[in-house]
C-alpha cells in the first residue's frame, strides 16, 4: 500500500471519483488552474476540462446554490469552499436549502453534493483561517458531517460522500493536511457513513473525539498506557452527523469514564450532545463526571502563535484529564 | 418592446388588429392561454374563499399576474426545460401541465400533494415528472440553482433552456447577484424572468431599487435586459420566446421584467390596505390582464360573451369540484414526519 | 400595572426605548410603512420618521450589516428579520462580523445591535415559517441570546438588549405573541441578560425550558402539583447564551432529576448543552437519567396541522415524562 | 476619465507638463505621496523579506496598488471620514497617519498592534483613533458597514465621507450587492472604490465578470461608475475628489474602479507561477506606479536622482527600524486570549 499524507489522499481520491464517473464535478475559488490554494485540487483541470473543474467566481452561496442545481440536474458536484471561516454566506444554501430539499419534496428531488471544507486551527491562520465550523451544522437534520483523521478514512468517506444520496459536508482538517501520514487503500475501499471509529480498544476510560485532536488523544492514549497501564477506549467520531450514538453508548458502558475532546468551541460543540446522550442513555453505568476538553468560549484562534497555543486543546490537557479520570 | 408603464386598456387592446398570428400562435393557443388564464383566477379565487370559511390555515395568490404568467409559460417546452417558478405562479405551472387537482392537495395540505406532501405552503411548487425543481420560501435561492441546472445540461448536451422566476423584492438579494453573475459570464441558457408588482409586500419599488426598471440590472451582468407591459400576454410572450431563442442559440441568458401588479393583499395574512391607497389598486383592477385578453380576443373575434360565460362557467366548476375532491382527499399521515429527511433504503438513490 | 401579550409588549417597549434614547433605530422588511407582517413595530414610522424606523430593501446580510455599520457609527440599531427562517443569509455578518468585532479589535470597536427575529412553529407555518434557529447561533461565543416566555420579561429583557454593549438577537416566540398575556411593568424596569429564571420552586423534579415550551412545562408542572403532589423546579432560562450554568447546577442538586424540553430539535440543542453541564457539574447528584423533549430531529415543522403536531413538543408529554422521572 | 487599460509609463506620464497644481495640489503635497508610496512599498518589501527568514509566519502586500491606495487617501480627511480599508490598502493608511511602527507591530502581531492586538493576520485594519472601521478577512462584509456608518453620519448630521475599498474578486459577492444598492437608494455619502489588479487569488477577470469594468455595474445602482488608470496617483486623485464632493453635496455614492495590477504573488502563502505568466507580470512591472511617480516628478523638476536615492534611504531607514522595534515589543500574553469576547465591567460600554 502506498503511503500518503491527508491532502494527498483528498487529491488521489478525487482523480479516482473523477476518473470513475463522469457525473463527478468540482467547484470552487480557485480549484482550476491554481488547483486549490492547498493544492487538493491540482492536475484535475488538466484531465478533466473546464466543464467538470470550475473556477468560480469568488460567492460562496452561489458555490453551493450551483451545486445544489446542478445535482438536480444530474450531476454530482463537489464543491470547495476555500478556507470553513468562509462557509457563512452559504449557510443559507446547505441549511435551508440542500439539507431540506428531500425533506420539503417529499423525496421527489434530493441533493447529491459534497461540501469540502478546510477547517481547524494550528496554522496561524488568525480568527478568520483557523475556525472550527462543524457546530454551526450540526443542528441540521438533512446533512451528514463527515470529518476523517487518517489517510484511510479520507479516500473511504470521500468516496462514500461522493456517493451519497443526500448533501454531506466534509471537513478536512488543515493542520492534518501535511503532518498526518498513513496508508492509502488501493481499489473500492469505502466506509460506511455514520460509523465511529474505534481506533483503540480499552477499558479504562472513553474518549470521544474528532479531527485533530483526535491524533493528540491518541498519542496521548497511547503514552498513557506504555507509562501507567491506563487502557483508553479511543472513539474517532468520524461522522458527526449523524453521530453514531450506539458505539459511544457501548464503550462507556464498558470503561465508566467519558472524556470528549474537540478543537471547537465548548458551549454547543458536539461534545455537548455526546454527553447528552450519555447522560441520557448510560448515565447508571458513569462511574466518574464526564469531562470535555474544547477550546474556551472565544470567537476563534488569534493570530499571535502565542494566543493561538493557549487557545487549542493540547496532547498535555487531554493526558491530565484522562489521568484524572482513570484515577477517580 | 415598451419599457413604460402600463397603459390603461383602451389603447392597448381595442381594436381587432391581429397580435397572435404574427407571433405564431394559432388561435387554438390563444384561447387555451384565456382559458389558462382563467382558470388561475378561478383556482385563486377559491383558495381565498376556502381560507375565509376556515378550511385552509393560508394562501398566496397570482391575482393580477396571469397574463404574464400564461404569456411566459407558453413559451417552454414541458420536459425539456427546467422550471422554477415561484409562489404567485399558478399560472405557469398550469400551463407545464400540473392539474387543477394536484394544486388543490396542496392547498388542503394533503397526503398527495405532488409539491411536498403537504409538508410545504401552498403553491410551493416542485415536480420532478415535470421539470419543475422544488422552491422553498427563501426567496432568491432559487437563482443560484437555476445556473446549475444550466450547467448541467450544457454538460450533458441536453437541449433546452432554464426559466426562473422572482419578485421585483427579489432583485435586492444577494443570491440575485450571484445567480445573473454566473450565468453572464459563461452564457448560460437562463431565463431570469421578474414579475415585478412595484410591492416587495408593503415595501415599493423606489425603496427597494435605485434604478426604475429591474431590466436595468441586466447590463451589470453581460445580458440583455427588457421591460415589458406584464399585464399584456403577448409581449410577455414575445420577449420570452426571443429570450430562449437566444439561450437556444447558445447566446446566454436574459433578463425579464414583466411589469405587472398584484390586484389582492399580498397573502391571505395581509392587509394591503395599511401601505397603498384604495385609488393605486382600483387603477391596476380597470388593468386587469383577464379583462384586457378578454377584449381582445372580442375584438379579433374569437370570443363573444356567451363563449365567455361558457369558458367562466366551465372553469369555475373545474375549480369546485376539485376544491370539494381534494378536501375529501386523506391527510398525511403524522407517522409519516420523520420519512425523507435523509433517503431511504431501497429507495432510487443518487439524484432523488 | 396593565397587561398586555407578547407583541404588544415588544411595541411598547420600542416605543418607550425610541422615546428614551435618540440613538435607537428600527430597519428591516416591512417594518415602517407596513408596521411589521406581526404589527411589531406599528405606529413607529409616525412617531419616529424615516431617519429611525428604515423600511429596507428585501435583503437580509445587509440588514444586518447596515445595523453593524450604524452602531459603529454612533448609532443603537434594532434590525428585525421577519422571520427566523430567513436569518440565514445574515449568519455572515453576524457570526464572522457581529459576534467577532470587539475581540478581533481587541475591543477597539464594539457592536451594540439587536436582532429581533420571530422564531418557533405552531402557526401552521410550515417549513420556512416556524424555524427554531437558536443552535444555529448557540456555539458563537460573542454573542447573546435572548428568548422570553412572559410580557414582563420581554419588556426587561428587550431593555437589556438594547442596553447592552454587544450584539443581541432576541428570539421571539410567534405562538406567544397574542396567546400570552401577563403584567406588563411599568418604568425602568430591566432584567440583566444572563440570567435564568425560576418560574416555579420545586423539590422533586427540575425543568429546563425555553420559549413556548416553558409555557406547556408550566403547566404541566401546575397540574402535577395541584393532581400528584409532584413539585417541580421550572427553570426558563430566559438567556440562552451566556447560559447561567449557577441555577440549573443548583437546581438539579436540590431535585436530583432533570428534564430538558425545548422545541427545537434533538441533536445539537441547546438541552445538549444544559445536559453536558449537569453530566460534568453535578453528575453526582442525579437519582436518575436526564431527559430531553425536543422535536425530532427533521428539517422543520411541517405545514399540514398534523404534521406539524407531530413534531412539536407537547404539555402532555412532558407530562408524562416529569412523572417518569418524579417516580423513578 | 479615461477608462482604457492601463499604457506604458512613456506615453503617459513622460515630458514635463505640471498634472498637479491644476488639480490643487501643492509640490509639497505630490512629493508627500510620492514619500508614502515609497514608504508603503519599503515596508512591503521588509515584510517579505521578514517572512522569507521567519520571522512572521504570514505576510500580504499591496505591491503595485500603490498610486490608487496614496491617490484616493489623499482626498480623505482623517478624523472626519469612515475609512474601511482592505488588506491590501497599507498606501491607505499610512496616508491616515497609522505610523511604520504601528503596522509592524500587526506584522508581529504584537501586544500592542493597535489593529488587532495580535489577533488577526496583520493588514487587517481597525484603528477609532483614526476611524478607520475594524476590518475582516471575510470579504465584502465591509460595504453594507460602509452603508451603516454613512446612514449614521446622516442622521447625527456628521459631515464628511465613507470610503470603503475592496478588489475586484468582490464584486461578485452578494455583500458588494446589497450595500451598493442601499446606498444608491438612499444616496449615501459612500465612495466604494475597487482595486481592480484582474485576479481573485488566480482567478482571472474574465472568469470572475461578463462586463469589462468593474465601474460598468454603477448604473444598476444608479450611481456614476468611473474607471480609472490605478497606477496614476492624479487620475485616481481626482475621480476620488469628485466622488467626495458629489458625496459631501448629498448627491449619493460612486463606484470607481483603479485597474492596477499586483506584481507579486497573492500572499506570502502564494505561487502566482500557477496561474499567470512572467511575461504579465514583467509587462505590468514595467508599468509600475512608483516609477511612473518619479520619471513625473523628474519631469516637472520636484525630484532628481540624488534626492530619490534620500528618500529611499530614509523611507528604508525608517522601515528597518521599526522591523527591529517591533520585533522587540512584547507579544500577546496568552492569558488575555479570552478577554474581550464581551465588554467587560467598567469598560466604556455601549459603542465601545
Ligand atoms: C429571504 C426572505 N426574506 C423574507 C421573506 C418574507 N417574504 C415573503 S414574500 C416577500 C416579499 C417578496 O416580494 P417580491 O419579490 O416583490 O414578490 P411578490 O410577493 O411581490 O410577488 C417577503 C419579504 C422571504 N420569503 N424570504
Ligand atoms: C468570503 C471569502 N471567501 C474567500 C476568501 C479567500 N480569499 C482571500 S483574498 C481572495 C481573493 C480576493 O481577490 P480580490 O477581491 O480581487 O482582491 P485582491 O486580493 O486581488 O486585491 C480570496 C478568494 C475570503 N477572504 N473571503
Ligand atoms: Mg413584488
Ligand atoms: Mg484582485
Amino acid at each position: 500500500m502506498a503511503v500518503k499524507n491527508i491532502l494527498e489522499s483528498v487529491r488521489a481520491t478525487l482523480f479516482e471519483e473523477m476518473r470513475r464517473d463522469p457525473r463527478v464535478m468540482i467547484l470552487g475559488e480557485d480549484v482550476g488552474r491554481h488547483g486549490g490554494v492547498f493544492n487538493a485540487t491540482q492536475g484535475l483541470l488538466d484531465e478533466f476540462g473546464e466543464d467538470r473543474v470550475v473556477d468560480t467566481p469568488l460567492a460562496e452561496s452561489s458555490i453551493v446554490g450551483i451545486a445544489i442545481g446542478a445535482a438536480v440536474g444530474g450531476l454530482l458536484p463537489i464543491a470547495e469552499i476555500q478556507f470553513a471561516d468562509f462557509i457563512h454566506p452559504a449557510v443559507d444554501q446547505i441549511i435551508n436549502e440542500a439539507a431540506k430539499l428531500r425533506y420539503r419534496s417529499n423525496n421527489d428531488f434530493g441533493c447529491p453534493i459534497v461540501i469540502r471544507v478546510p477547517y481547524g486551527g494550528g496554522i496561524t491562520g488568525g480568527l478568520y483561517h483557523s475556525q472550527s465550523v462543524e457546530a454551526l451544522f450540526f443542528s441540521t437534520p438533512g446533512l451528514k458531517i463527515v470529518a476523517p483523521t487518517t489517510p484511510a478514512d479520507v479516500k473511504g468517506l470521500l468516496r462514500a460522500a461522493i456517493a451519497d444520496p443526500d448533501p454531506v459536508i466534509f471537513l478536512e482538517h488543515k493542520a492534518s493536511y501535511r503532518t498526518i501520514k498513513g496508508e492509502y487503500p488501493e481499489g473500492d475501499y469505502i466506509i460506511p457513513i455514520g460509523g465511529a471509529d474505534i481506533k483503540r480498544a480499552g477499558t479504562d476510560v472513553t474518549v470521544v473525539s474528532y479531527g485533530m485532536t483526535m491524533h493528540y488523544a491518541w498519542e496521548a492514549a497511547d503514552a498513557l498506557a506504555q507509562e501507567e497501564g491506563i487502557e483508553v477506549e479511543l472513539i474517532d467520531l468520524r461522522t458527526l452527523l449523524p453521530l453514531d450514538r450506539e458505539t459511544i453508548i457501548e464503550s462507556v458502558k464498558k470503561t465508566g469514564k467519558l472524556l470528549i475532546a474537540h478543537e471547537d468551541n465548548l458551549t454547543g460543540g458536539v461534545g455537548a450532545e455526546v454527553a447528552a446522550t450519555v447522560a441520557e442513555h448510560a448515565l447508571m453505568y458513569l462511574d466518574a463526571p464526564i469531562r470535555r476538553i474544547a477550546a474556551p468560549d472565544i470567537p476563534a484562534t488569534p493570530y499571535h502563535p502565542a494566543l493561538e497555543r493557549a487557545m487549542l486543546p493540547s496532547k498535555q490537557q487531554i493526558k491530565e484529564a484522562i489521568r484524572e479520570l482513570a484515577r477517580y | 418592446m415598451k419599457s413604460t408603464r402600463n397603459e390603461p386598456i383602451e389603447e392597448s387592446v381595442a381594436g381587432s388588429v391581429d397580435r397572435h398570428t404574427p407571433l405564431g400562435l394559432t388561435d387554438a393557443d390563444v384561447l387555451h392561454m384565456y382559458r389558462t388564464m382563467l382558470l388561475a383566477r378561478a383556482f385563486d379565487d377559491r383558495a381565498s374563499i376556502l381560507f375565509t370559511q376556515g378550511k385552509i390555515p393560508f394562501t398566496v395568490t397570482g391575482h393580477g399576474h396571469e397574463a404574464a404568467q400564461v404569456g411566459a409559460a407558453k413559451c417552454l417546452t414541458p420536459g425539456r426545460d427546467w422550471v422554477l417558478p415561484y409562489y404567485r405562479d399558478i399560472g405557469v405551472v398550469l400551463m407545464l401541465g400540473m392539474t387543477v387537482r394536484e394544486i388543490m392537495l396542496a392547498e388542503f395540505g394533503k397526503a398527495a400533494d405532488p409539491n411536498s406532501g403537504g409538508r410545504q405552503m401552498p403553491k410551493h411548487w416542485g415536480c420532478r415528472r415535470l421539470k419543475i425543481m422544488s422552491q422553498s420560501s427563501p426567496v432568491a435561492t432559487q437563482l443560484p440553482h437555476a445556473c446549475g441546472l444550466a450547467w448541467a445540461m450544457r454538460v450533458n448536451k441536453e437541449p433546452g433552456v432554464v426559466w426562473v422566476s422572482f419578485g421585483d423584492g427579489v432583485a435586492s438579494k444577494g443570491d440575485f447577484h450571484e445567480g445573473l453573475n454566473f450565468a453572464g459570464i459563461h452564457k448560460l441558457p437562463v431565463i431570469f424572468f421578474c414579475e415585478n408588482n412595484y410591492y416587495a409586500i408593503s415595501v415599493p419599488f423606489s425603496k427597494q431599487s435605485p434604478v426604475e426598471r429591474v431590466s436595468d440590472r441586466a447590463a451589470a451582468y453581460g445580458m440583455p435586459g427588457v421591460s415589458v407591459d406584464g399585464n399584456d400576454v403577448f409581449e410577455v410572450y414575445q420577449a420570452t420566446r426571443e429570450a430562449v431563442e437566444r439561450a437556444l442559440a447558445g447566446e446566454g441568458p436574459t433578463l425579464i421584467e414583466a411589469r405587472t401588479y398584484r390586484i389582492v393583499p399580498h397573502t391571505s395574512n395581509d392587509d394591503d390596505r395599511r401601505y397603498r391607497s384604495r385609488d393605486e389598486v382600483e387603477m391596476w383592477k380597470q388593468k386587469d390582464p383577464i379583462r384586457r385578453m378578454a377584449v381582445y380576443l372580442k375584438g379579433v373575434g374569437l370570443l363573444d360573451d356567451e363563449k365567455d360565460a361558457r369558458l367562466r362557467a366551465e372553469v369555475e366548476a373545474e375549480v369546485r369540484e376539485a376544491a370539494a375532491w381534494a378536501e375529501a382527499q386523506p391527510d398525511p399521515d403524522p407517522a409519516t414526519v420523520g420519512r425523507f429527511v435523509y433517503a431511504e433504503e431501497g429507495s432510487d438513490g443518487v439524484g432523488r
